[in-house]
């Protein structure tokens, strides 16, 4: 156990763990909306706390680069269909759930 | 180690197992759409899998190809089915749940005893067998790059990435012939801001990545498929966001040029090589790595052009008279 | 990496699965698939198997021919299904008439 | 630390097993979507956590390759393949 891996070992057990909290999320909530939220909110940050556990163990500048760009290049899909679906299916008519 | 053995071998029988459930219900799900989502996420699990098998190379096309071009390919088919359907009234785009031949139990065991053959000559094959890796490792310091799928592809086998650019081209042209006259699908409604933006963002990235793979294939995975491939991927999301449309299902000069560019180098250069060097395709070794660049890069153009040419023809076929 | 069998042998039922749909099924976009599907276990076969021996680099000749194959294979998707939308537009289903 | 990227592997893809389901069951068009959206993202996650478990640079580059094609699939639902009617249970 080096230091480097006492900081990375946490952050990537906590982004499991937001991973685990999105495909419940996908499992349980009720409609469309929901599940879409419980995706985008917990597997980007999910990702992007394995993202910062293994940018510390990056041999380079340009790996830690690369694991970023991952990063952003998923955020901003992530966010762009969550938001092309949501309207889509408000359009299509899909009513939002209601207790 | 033990504990890193047994983690791989989980992770295996795990991706194993959920590539043949995938395929399963892909192949019976009553519902087309669910069939062919089904098999996007096949393809991502294939992808696992080509990483686990050391394959990084394979591992890149099917993130290419899979994940990008199949999955827009089906859906857009789909579409136009119903489209189509809908005029007939007869439903083309509904598959009849759980309809079959008659013949089925036929079948089952015919396909049943292929598995069992195939299975056993996989099982039980001569674990002696050599293949051709060690004369790769041989060979590759004359081969002008140091990856040695590239190597396989571009210079030792280089005649069948010749081949392969024909056949892309042949497939252009049938898919051009018998493309459907008339545009079913329906105009969309304008793109809208986000998917603009989302396209603006992307593409640049997109160019970026195609040429870094295009690059790092010479000494790491990566390659001029892979590379065409992301390019092609890019220009359905442009086509998707409602630019450069037109381009594509009636294309002018400059969009032609790029679809018999790799072809035709590929051509000039086999024939230019077997003037000087009295061999098809054998690079002389001083010049091979500057070559096989110039070579992937024409294919890298056509191979993302002709991809992207066969998505918006199949998803659009309005012919304007002027297609090839 | 032993793996190399177990794949080569999942190749094998993907490949019955797709065989048996491909005579089964009468919808073409599923016998699409089918044959797609198919092909991706003849490729598991071939990489699988492919390995020249222990300690030795993964084989680079299967891997070149499935890159090959991959893209031949989606070349072949495109045209398939540009002569089946073209089979529905003359008759109105997505079928052959045998079946 | 090497095994132990792998066992965080290995939990991603259980997650990425139990969303199969999701695709599978529906029951609209658009959660068999988001559902393979989330699989993306998870692939890609395996995918870093394997290219460090295997010290296997190139699998980086494959979870670049799936980041940067993660919404083509998804953008051609929303543009073309959209069922047009979309009721309470299943619309497919």
């Amino acid at each position: 156990m080096t230091p480097i891996d006492l900081l990375s070992l946490p952050l990537i057990a906590l982004g499991a763990f937001f991973f685990f909290a999105g495909t419940v999320g996908l499992l349980r909530f009720p409609d469309v909306y929901t599940r879409l939220h419980a995706l985008t909110k917990a597997d980007n940050l999910g990702l992007g706390l394995i993202v910062m556990g293994l940018a510390v163990h990056a041999e380079s500048w340009f790996v830690a680069g690369e694991l970023f760009l991952i990063w952003t290049l998923v955020l901003v899909s992530g966010a762009s269909v969550a938001h092309l679906v949501a309207h889509s299916a408000l359009e299509k008519g899909i009513r939002p759930w209601e207790r | 180690m033990g504990a890193m053995t047994l983690l791989g071998w989980a992770f295996d029988g795990l991706v194993g197992t959920g590539l043949v459930w995938l395929a399963w219900r892909a192949l019976s799900s009553p519902s087309l759409y669910a069939a062919v989502v089904l098999f996007v996420a096949f393809g991502l699990l294939l992808t696992l899998a080509w990483v686990r098998l050391n394959a990084p190379d394979v591992a890149l096309a099917e993130a290419a190809i899979g994940a990008g071009l199949t999955g827009a390919l089906l859906l857009g088919a789909l579409a136009r089915l119903r489209g189509s359907g809908a005029r007939k009234a007869s439903g083309a785009h509904a598959d009849r749940p759980g309809a079959r031949i008659s013949a089925w139990p036929l079948a089952a065991t015919a396909t049943l005893a292929v598995v069992c053959g195939l299975a056993a000559t996989l099982i039980f094959r001569e674990p002696t067998t050599v293949g051709l890796g060690a004369e790769v490792t041989r060979n590759l310091p004359v081969s002008g790059v140091s990856n040695p799928v590239t190597a396989v592809l571009l210079n030792f086998r280089g005649y069948d990435t010749l081949l392969e650019t024909g056949v892309l081209l042949l497939a252009l042209i049938g898919a051009r012939s018998f493309g459907p006259a008339i545009d079913y699908a329906p105009e969309p409604a304008p793109a809208g801001p986000v998917l603009e933006a989302l396209a603006r963002f992307l593409v640049p990235l997109a160019i970026l990545v195609s040429g870094y793979l295009l690059w790092v294939g010479a000494y790491a995975p990566g390659g001029a498929f892979q590379a065409g491939a992301v390019l092609a991927a890019l220009g359905v999301v442009l086509v998707l966001s409602g630019q450069g449309r037109g381009r594509m299902t009636a294309p002018g000069l400059a969009v032609r040029f790029l679809f018999v560019l790799g072809p035709a180098a590929f051509v000039i250069m086999a024939a230019a090589t077997l003037a000087l060097q009295g061999r098809l395709l054998e690079y002389p070794p001083a010049h091979a790595g500057v070559l096989i660049l110039v070579l992937e890069a024409a294919a890298t153009l056509s191979i993302g052009a002709i991809l992207l040419a066969l998505f918006a023809g199949s998803s659009f076929g309005k012919d304007n008279g002027t297609g090839p | 990496m032993t793996a190399g069998i177990v794949y080569a042998l999942v190749g094998a039922v993907l490949f019955g699965l797709g065989l048996y749909a491909l005579i089964v099924r009468p919808h073409l976009l599923r016998k699409i698939i089918a044959l797609n599907v198919m092909g991706s276990g003849t490729f598991l076969m071939l990489v699988g198997t492919g390995r020249s021996g222990v300690g030795l680099p993964p084989d680079a000749v299967p891997q070149a021919m499935v890159i090959t194959g991959i893209v031949v294979a989606v070349s072949a998707t495109a045209l398939a299904l540009t002569l089946m939308l073209r089979l529905a537009d003359e008759t109105g289903r997505a079928e052959l008439p045998g079946d | 630390m090497q095994s132990v990227f792998l066992l965080v592997a290995l939990f991603l893809l259980l997650n990425l097993a139990a969303g199969l389901w999701r695709i599978a069951r529906g029951p609209t068009a658009a959660d068999r979507m988001l559902a393979a959206q989330l699989l993306g993202t998870t692939a890609v996650g395996i995918l870093l956590l394997l290219a460090q478990a295997n010290a296997m640079p190139a699998a980086r580059d494959v979870a670049l390759v799936l980041a940067l094609l993660a919404a083509v699939t998804a953008v051609a639902f929303v543009r073309r393949a959209w069922p047009p009617v979309e009721g309470g249970h299943d619309p497919d």
